[in-house]
């Protein structure tokens, strides 16, 4: 029962994200929506994996939770310098 | 050993000692060559094979690859193949040794004698092959490691194009022969040479198209009338190559060809085609080879009408006279190519204006030289007598065409060998001044070959040996051959071609003069040129009318067909399928749909990338409720990956300008994205039909115990499907090299702009 | 106006993570047959690695000459193809079984193993000779806009 | 075959589930409804990074019968170190590209106020090549 409140919970998180990403009146903005679309998506995955019991959702989380963080480094070194590398 | 272990090793060891080469070349540098000649070891043991056993029951080795569909490297060897066999290797032998010679100190030794390896494998699988696919395969690597050789020194134009010329001839001609084997196969009813039933071959429909690409496919590869345009600019390849492969073997896998499937056109139409178009090869190649000023380039005119002479003798249905003249001119013609490496070698240059009276200071090789150039010419005491004798005599029995054709070819022959040896003759003129005799390193590889042209003839018994293998394998009966047949036709006519042969090479200066005058302005070069030219006009045409300028009407020309397909065939079957689905499954395609339709609004382009990577994580969701994790861990990486990548690309891409579009454009594209839309869909309907059950189930219960793996998945990826994942890396690995070589090429192009040169790293 | 800040949060941080990533990497191939994992998956996953070490500490993961990986990789595919055939046994046939060794206890072996060994070198190979590439490409510019800077002043 | 894992739906696991879910909402609405980019990203990192932790852990306790904690352990502890992180990258890059902050009357900038500014951060880090 509380596992579907937690869905609940990161369903709407997860929808704000989106909106975020579509109007988002910035470009910080639109990155930080993507930062906080991934780190949800990695909670939910935890989520389902106590749901579904399949333990092996937990390598999906933790790579969802450390590719979004390198995605979101990326864009924000992009921004700050123009490149990724150097 | 077992005999076809040893048949196998001979075929295979070249194949791993190329494997080796690099490595040894790197390190021994040009001696390498001698430990690498002994590859073909094995293929020189088959000599112990030999013997009167083989007629009846030939060696024979298979190596299963699929034996299911009948693939397999199935290897016959029998008389002729087995005699061939051992020129293959012996000639091979002694060209690596000489090649350690030939080869100069900052050669890529490592890379040369691996191609060399690579083909010398490839002909013996050829000549030995049973199996028509393998036939068919090897006949392609000979074709590709002929391209390698040729353009070996790829810096030089030249030789790039000679390679280029020759790979598209002999390409073209494996074309031919693979749909040749196609149909042979079908209406020979096995895989195996061996078994194929000729009665059926010959009534069913398939045979007249067969045959007449079996030709093609043999007159391409050997050099033929419409096709003898390659081998000249193949001259552009080291000495050591043009003395194996364009002389004594590669050449003559036409002849293995047409020997091996005589019985297919025995006294058919066919049958007269090929000897008049050998006569016609013979008469035109002595016609060009009298008047080339290099002696290479004469060498090779030579081969080509050598090979003439003895694919009209199999055409005609003399395969002992051929097998004959294949043994002479093997041995003959692979020694004056040698002989021409020392000379250029020793003298700088292979002109024959610039050249003459070398013997005083190249005696040895003039030694060498004499019985191979005057075998060629056809005089008694050498081994070209014999088989000449032969050649006569059968063309007598085929009327007086082609016996005029023969007699007029051999007399330029006999003249140009004249020419080639009058380099030896007359006052010193060389280019630089102190030449010296070749170092023992460099002509003993010759000396074989040279005793050989001589021995032939004193003691033809010789040839006769080698002949009487080939007896059984090409159904003609062994008989011992002499020098000396007693005053007959054949007799008078050699006289005879000699009186007028010496005559043309005394007069040849007036005779090259009137060439000259007589010669069109287009030959088969300038109509090959012609072509690939006209080709080229003709692509660049098309692809400007079709793909036009922008990639946007690119794009716009591959989705209509498929839309229109989708349209037309979708329709009418889209609601019958719908199935109901969960809720979370609803808000995850909402968000791809999100993530799809803002790429499509977005107006900068990080912001179209950050749409992309929402739809991309979105269907990681997506997967993750399918409880997929396998395919959600691959989209994901792959998602984050690319968005890195096109990130660090991103500054190399021009501004994103806002290119209008008309109205009318802007709607055909809707249009036009919907109709796709709707195929998409359609299909994706279509596919969830039961077939799938069948296979999936079939993976499902012997993934355990097939493969012992319980991740179905990467068990179908990497076991079930093996095979696919190899092509795949295969490919994924081509366009890792590519993209490698356009960064490579980028760098290197600006670097230019500035002085310091970047630190290279390789 | 060239802004260069020193990321010493980011760079201090990244070592961990590429650590991880370079274990799970290496776990996803090993356990390929028996739970998700695999040649192509750990090859992105010690690409993802790359990347992170290159952006971060300005370093290259991998200190040999990656392009290498890629024929090696091939090669030892091709490997497990041929060597079937060499014992008589159809192209590409597999085998498995699981052995007992003293500390390790049971584990299972295939040779399906060796080939997505295979296909990881050569994921691994393309990515990381890319990343490379457009890492060295990036330096490259900044030396140009140095010299060219250089230059004004 | 799927790991069939008992979960003792005890009280902890729920407590800690309710108080991760919680924050998260709070998360949601503080990205939702707060009024420039910098507040946003305070809810976006700080509060998922917490939120985050509450339900790794309660999974963590969920799963102790097949053995899969370590992992969650795992992986809290690198939600717990990339949060912040990617909260602190985006802040800098968002500020030093100028992005606006939002000015109520009470409310002053320290960074513009102690005269630093972008201009002057210019010029001490031009000079020092790294």
């Amino acid at each position: 029962m509380i596992v579907n409140i937690a869905l609940a919970c990161l369903a709407l998180a997860i929808t704000v994200a989106v909106y975020r990403v579509l109007k988002g009146p910035s470009w910080g903005d639109r990155i930080m929506a993507f930062d906080f679309l991934t780190v949800n998506l990695a909670v939910l995955v935890v989520v389902l994996a106590v749901r579904t019991e399949i333990t092996v959702l937990l390598d999906v989380a933790l790579l969802v939770s450390i590719l979004g963080f390198l995605s979101t480094v990326a864009l924000a070194r992009y921004l700050l310098r123009g490149r990724v590398f150097k | 050993m077992s005999a076809s272990f040893l048949l196998l090793a001979a075929v295979l060891t070249p194949f791993g000692a190329a494997i080796l080469a690099p490595f040894l070349g790197s390190s021994l540098k040009a001696r390498a060559g001698l430990l690498l000649a002994l590859a073909f070891a094995p293929a020189l043991a088959l000599l112990t094979q030999l013997g009167p056993a083989l007629a009846e029951e030939p060696l024979s080795a298979t190596l299963a690859w699929v034996p299911a569909i009948g693939l397999e490297i199935a290897l016959r060897a029998d008389g002729f193949s087995l005699m061939f066999a051992l020129i293959v290797a012996g000639i091979g032998f002694l060209v690596m040794a000489y090649a350690t010679a030939y080869l100069g100190a900052q050669e890529r030794h490592g890379r040369f004698y691996s191609y060399l390896l690579i083909f010398g494998g490839a002909m013996l699988g050829l000549v030995l092959a049973d199996n028509l696919i393998a036939l068919f395969a090897f006949w392609e690597l000979t074709s590709i490691s002929s391209f390698l050789l040729i353009g070996f020194w790829d810096s030089r134009k030249a030789s790039q194009d000679g390679a280029v010329k020759a790979l598209l001839v002999t390409a073209f001609g494996g074309l031919a022969l693979l749909v040749a084997v196609i149909l042979l196969i079908l209406a020979g009813g096995s895989t195996q040479l061996s078994l194929l039933d000729i009665e059926s071959i010959r009534q069913s429909a398939y045979f007249i198209p067969a045959v007449t690409l079996l030709l093609l496919a043999a007159f391409s590869k050997s050099a033929q009338l419409p096709f003898h345009l390659w081998l000249p600019t193949a001259m552009e390849a080291p000495t050591p190559v043009s003395a194996y492969l364009h002389s004594a073997t590669m050449v003559k896998a036409g002849l293995v060809l047409v020997a091996k499937f005589g019985w297919l056109f025995a006294d058919t139409a066919f049958a007269s085609i090929i000897l008049y178009v050998g006569l016609l090869t013979l008469f035109w190649g002595a016609y060009l080879a009298l008047r080339q000023q290099d002696l290479k380039a004469l060498l090779a005119y030579s081969t080509v009408s050598q090979l003439g002479l003895i694919m009209s003798l199999y055409g005609a249905g003399y395969p002992l006279a051929a097998t004959a003249h294949l043994l002479n001119q093997a041995t003959f013609k692979a020694a004056l190519f040698m002989v021409v490496g020392i000379i250029d070698h020793e003298t700088g240059s292979r002109n024959l204006s610039r050249l003459s009276g070398l013997w005083r200071k190249l005696p040895l090789t003039f030694a060498l030289a004499l019985p191979a150039a005057l075998s060629m010419a056809g005089l008694p005491p050498f081994g070209g007598f014999v088989s000449k004798e032969l050649f006569y005599e059968d063309m007598l029995y085929k009327g007086w065409l082609p016996i005029t054709l023969a007699v007029t070819g051999s007399i330029i022959t006999f003249a140009y060998s004249f020419k080639f040896l009058s380099v030896f003759f007359g006052p010193l003129r060389s280019e630089n001044p102190k030449v010296h005799e070749a170092s023992l390193s460099f002509w003993w590889p010759v000396l074989p070959l040279s005793l050989a042209a001589l021995l032939f003839g004193i003691y033809p018994l010789t040839l006769s040996w080698f002949t009487n293998l080939a007896a059984p394998g090409l159904g003609f009966e062994a008989e011992p051959l002499k020098l000396y047949k007693g005053l007959n036709l054949a007799l008078i006519l050699s006289v005879l071609t000699w009186v007028l042969g010496l005559a043309l090479y005394l007069l040849r200066t007036r005779f090259i003069a009137w060439q000259q005058a007589l010669t069109p302005s287009w030959n088969a070069n300038t109509v090959f040129y012609a072509l690939s030219a006209g080709l080229e006009r003709l692509a660049q045409g098309l692809t400007k009318r079709t793909q036009g300028a922008s990639f946007a009407t690119h794009l716009r020309l591959i989705w209509l067909p498929f839309a229109l397909a989708g349209l037309a065939v979708g329709g009418w079957f889209l609601p019958a399928k719908l199935t109901p689905v969960s809720l979370s499954f609803a808000v995850a395609a909402l968000m791809i749909l999100a993530g799809s339709l803002g790429v499509l609004l977005a107006r900068s382009r990080l912001s179209a990338l950050l749409f992309m990577g929402l739809a991309g994580f979105s269907s990681v969701l997506l997967f993750v409720l399918l409880r997929a994790p396998d395919l959600a861990l691959t989209q994901l990486l792959i998602e984050a990956v690319t968005v890195i990548l096109f990130l660090s690309v991103f500054r190399y891409l021009p501004v994103l300008k806002r290119h209008h579009r008309r109205r009318s454009v802007a709607i055909f594209d809707i249009i036009l994205s919907l109709g796709v839309g709707t195929t998409v869909f359609a299909a994706l309907l279509a596919v969830q039909t039961p077939i799938g059950e069948r296979i999936k189930d079939y993976f499902l219960e012997f993934s355990e115990e097939l493969a012992g793996g319980s991740n179905v998945v990467n068990v179908i990826l990497v076991d079930f499907r093996g095979y696919d994942t190899m092509g795949e890396i295969t490919v994924l690995a081509l366009v890792g090299f590519s993209v490698y070589a356009l960064l490579r090429l980028r760098a290197r192009a600006s670097s230019g702009k500035i002085e310091e040169e970047r630190p290279d790293d390789d | 106006m060239m802004i260069k800040y020193p990321d010493v949060f980011f760079s201090v941080l990244a070592r961990p993570v590429i650590f991880v990533l370079i274990a799970l990497g290496l776990h996803l191939l090993l356990r390929g047959a028996k739970a998700p994992g695999g040649g192509f998956i750990a090859g992105l996953v010690v690409a993802a690695a790359a990347l992170l070490s290159r952006m971060a500490m300005d370093r290259p993961l991998l200190s040999f000459n990656t392009r290498l990986l890629i024929p090696w990789g091939l090669l030892l595919a091709a490997a497990t193809g041929i060597a079937p055939m060499l014992l008589g046994l159809p192209f590409l046939k597999s085998a498995f079984g699981y052995q007992t060794w003293p500390f390790i206890g049971k584990f299972p072996w295939e040779t399906a193993l060796l080939f997505d060994m295979g296909v990881f070198l050569v994921v691994v190979g393309i990515t990381v000779t890319i990343i490379d590439l457009l890492a060295q490409e990036a330096e490259y510019e900044l030396v140009v806009m140095e010299v060219e800077s250089g230059q004004e002043h | 075959a799927e790991d069939v894992a008992v979960i003792r739906a005890n009280w902890l696991t729920d407590l800690l589930m309710l108080i991760g879910s919680f924050f998260i909402l709070a998360a949601g609405i503080g990205v939702l409804r707060f009024p420039d980019f910098y507040t946003r990203l305070h809810a976006s990192t700080k509060l998922v990074t917490l939120g985050g932790l509450g339900i790794f852990i309660a999974a963590a306790v969920a799963f102790i019968p097949n053995a899969a904690t370590e992992r969650l352990l795992l992986i809290a502890a690198f939600f717990f170190l990339t949060g912040p992180l990617s909260g602190y990258m985006i802040a800098r890059s968002g500020y030093l590209r100028g992005l606006p902050l939002y000015k109520e009357e009470g409310s002053a900038d320290e960074w513009e106020a102690q005269g630093e500014g972008l201009e002057q951060f210019e010029k001490d880090n031009a000079s020092s090549d790294d």
